[in-house]
């Protein structure tokens, strides 16, 4: 953690809503998160289709799913394409895509122990829109007033190469759905 | 006929054969046109798959056939306002399609026809985002053309439409969506996290401060979707647990009007769902909203199970019906009153046909037809 | 007729194969077209899923099929997105899409009259590619070793606005295919 | 660990909760990588809906896993080359994603791990075709890289792969395709449509001349598909009449060497059909072959009912086995012998793994993969 937090570079909206906003930062080839205000935080690309809430409106704890299904646990505030279905890993972007500087988070409860961990989501930049495995799940997510939790934007935005490709789920600490 | 084409002595297969009256005469390549007057559905795709390859497909509103396609580039935000017949897009291309230098743009086509007329070049900092209608917006008098930016830090690009160029970008920190006034050109609005309304007054130099309003929602507890629709010079809202807000932006600092529980003492857990949940008819003042039943926390993205009908000058659900999965809708506002819905899980278009006014609330459902790929917003005009 | 020929603008490939071959041609808005060697002459944009062959290899004659499917008679060499779909008609381009001036060109029997008719290709030009009703039958069409019979290449090549929209089918004579 | 967290105050979350060793510990993200010497089947997707925005998917041969996923513009062309473990495509970029001026280049990817490595700009005259391999090759020792043109009128375009620069562009008319010699690497046959081949040598200041064959082929009768195979010092044609034509490329004029009738005498009027209809196993000199039956007159695409398996030395049919629909295939050349086949129905890649040599003919169906929008062309190395 301490290793995480060194090379922590906040990269700040420079306005506080309801206490401070803090965008996620990534720095050379190395990650590291952000967050904002109080809970957990969201907003990556967007997806439409995969409308289908048979699971029900929420994706909270499915033990049996695996990380290339949408129900999978640490999903539970993303909108975009799987990387672990493009070529990536949950917590890895595809080989040749760039790992967007700025991210959103959530928090997501792992069924595996119980605890709520807060989740970075980093979209991967650069290379053609994946295509593949369109999840869209948003617990606590919020319209773009809340851009820390916002997950219908394209999170490449601060990146050069600033096409959208897929989007990752990484672990980045314990996290508290506030409730 | 027969000596013209031994002329051409190249034609070789033409020359040994003349056209009698009951053949099929030789037929020239043009264009088609679209009638004058035609009611138009726009379904903005997103194309997310492609995603540097969204566009507009432009629809007869009254059977829903394919009248031609706009290309709208990368995430481009989509305006169809009133009081001229061009479409704006706010977009981005890439130097090499799908990487290289981003290069923004307001790009002006016509609705006559859907040529491509003129692009403006504008800062590379406007929202890549999905089709939220609240992200770019004319001015009242159509001089102004507002886009709204994240890189994240939030602001608004003005285009000043006449003299084709960006004359500023103002800050809107913590806020996000554009809500113009009706009486003030250079007015407008936005909603900001901490539950008010700021309003900007853009000035000839370009600058402008934000005044915020009195708390006006909660955005933890009922957050407001960003896809508002205009109703006379109010801008009516829905929120995540099921309210309508109507809101008037006119003055120095905005005003929550009215305040509807609409699902309120509803069994079912009945809330809002989609991208652009509300739509209003601006002369009956009859709002439509795009309801799912067991609502939680999170599932403000999903599709309608019904659409529900709210007379705004009453304050009271006049109906409900049953709807394909809906994730946005837009009223018509013309003489044949209908409902334009995108099924989120076939990403079509579905007309619902409206009572006419003073008729009990139905939905009488018509054609329906490919909206795209990925439709996230529609517009009629 | 003698219009559409006062009209003709040759584009010569500057090569004799088989004889002569020749592009179609379109000048200002007015189209007319043009023809290769012996035969018909075939080649547009593209298409590759419309396999299903159930129908038969190639399109002929089918009376009762209208101008928005693939099988209708117009279509016999047709590769690329029918241009009735895209909001154009089978011989007119959408609103907004130029017409290619230069096409390919095939030789269709017309089972209303059972006579065969000399077909012109067009692609329309200029805008994002229409996606819809795509279509591939290849009656006498040929590699690119004879051009103008080939339908999978971008006929709208030589347009300044290059990107390939959808293809129309235009009767410009009556043809034969040489047996 | 607590005391550094407290250091950042604004990391409210964090802040209570320091993390235990049953906890998953904290992430950082990065890249995937491929492992060294990972066979790689390229799925070359035409992405006709989107056609601005082709792609190559990259998958592991062994389970078809996408590796990753290279972009390649509008109607680009992509080339695999032996001999380095880079990847060519020559494409083109428009200046408005779907409108404005077109650019062309060549762009070099690696093989290693998918990245854009540089570009190098060609001529606007490129054939923006279907993914027909021919199109697109490298001579013999990688310096130049030759590009068909068509606008319509052929030619090609000559890459200097050293000094990255475009030094000719050299006339074909009346032929299309790009069969470069072996021993002589300024030399290229190509495919022309009187039935001759035409040979052209490249020479330092660029100019060349193309001579012809004998006729070898009939265009009328028996065309020649385009998307022909490598085998040794030869190359491997297979024709719309069910013929191999097996043509030596390496003298002044190119040479039939070989032509086997593969399904003559066969009750079904079988044909091959397809985009890429033939592939040769190098080292056995088994050819293998897309078929359908009840071919006719129009039928040259479509899709293959089964594989046919031709020893080029005995030019004998040795086998046939159901297939997919397919309308390409390439053989791997490793030590697991697999065909990869494109099912043009279902846009799949599908892996059958061969037998080893001196084995009975057998397809044995593995695993299945999507190949993109629309797959027409599929390599592997």
């Amino acid at each position: 953690m301490a290793r995480i937090t060194d090379r922590l570079f906040g990269l700040i909206d420079g306005y506080a809503e309801n206490g401070a906003r803090y965008m996620a930062q990534r720095t050379g080839r190395r990650s590291v998160l952000s967050l904002i205000g109080k809970a957990a935080i969201g907003g990556a690309l967007l997806p439409i289709l995969p409308f289908d809430r048979a699971g029900g409106g929420t994706a909270r704890a499915q033990a049996e799913k695996t990380d290339v299904e949408c129900e999978y646990w640490r999903y539970c505030a993303l909108d975009g394409f799987l990387c672990t279905c493009c070529g990536g890993s949950v917590n890895q972007c595809p080989p040749n895509a760039a790992v967007s500087k700025v991210t959103w988070v959530g928090t997501c409860q792992n069924p595996a122990d119980s605890k709520e961990y807060l989740i970075s989501y980093n979209d991967c930049c650069g290379v053609s829109s994946c295509g593949r495995c369109l999840c869209n799940f948003n617990l606590r997510e919020r319209p773009g007033y809340r851009m820390g939790v916002h997950n219908d934007i394209n999170w490449c935005m601060a990146n050069e190469a600033s096409n959208y490709h897929c989007t990752v789920a990484a672990v980045v600490g314990l996290g508290s759905s506030g409730g | 006929m027969r000596s013209a084409l031994l002329g051409l002595s190249f034609i070789s297969l033409l020359a040994s054969a003349a056209f009698a009256q009951d053949e099929i005469q030789p037929e020239t390549v043009g264009n088609l046109t679209i009638p004058r007057g035609t009611e138009i559905v726009f379904s903005v795709d997103l194309a997310l798959n492609h995603v540097v390859d969204g566009r507009v497909y432009a629809l007869n509103s009254k059977d829903l056939k394919l009248l031609g396609i706009i290309g709208t580039g990368s995430l481009g935000m989509v305006h169809v306002p009133q009081g001229t017949s061009d479409i704006y897009v706010a977009t981005s291309h890439l130097s090499r399609t799908t990487r290289g230098t981003r290069s923004d743009f307001v790009e002006i086509y016509s609705g006559e026809d859907l040529t491509f007329k003129e692009e403006i070049p504008i800062s590379n900092n406007r929202a890549q985002a999905l089709n939220y209608r609240s992200l770019i917006w004319t001015s009242s008098d159509l001089k102004y053309l507002f886009i709204q930016n994240a890189t994240p830090a939030t602001s608004v690009t003005v285009v000043d439409m006449l003299a084709k160029t960006q004359v500023a970008d103002i800050p809107n920190p913590g806020c996000y969506g554009i809500f113009p006034a009706s009486k003030t050109p250079t007015r407008f609005a936005t909603t900001c996290g901490d539950g008010t309304f700021g309003t900007i007054n853009v000035t000839a130099d370009g600058s402008a401060e934000m005044r915020a309003s009195e708390p006006i929602f909660d955005a933890d507890k009922d957050a407001l979707f960003s896809g508002a629709y205009r109703w006379g010079e109010n801008w009516v809202f829905t929120s995540y647990a099921g309210n309508i807000y109507v809101v008037d932006v006119e003055g120095e600092t905005a005003k929550l009007v009215d305040k509807i529980a609409v699902s309120e003492g509803v069994e079912g857990n009945w809330r809002p769902g989609g991208y652009q949940p509300i739509t209003v008819r601006n002369d009956t003042g009859m709002a439509y909203l795009l309801m799912h039943s067991n609502g939680t926390e999170g599932s403000h993205k999903n599709p309608a199970e019904e659409i529900w009908a709210v007379d705004l000058k009453t304050k009271k659900v006049v109906g409900r019906a049953a709807s394909v999965p809906g994730i946005a809708l837009s009223a018509s506002q013309g003489d044949a009153p209908a409902l334009f819905v995108i099924d989120g899980l076939k990403a079509e278009i579905v007309r619902y046909d409206l009572p006419a006014a003073g008729q009990a609330f139905a939905l009488t459902p018509g054609v329906a037809a490919s909206g795209g790929a990925l439709p996230d917003q529609v517009e009629v005009r």
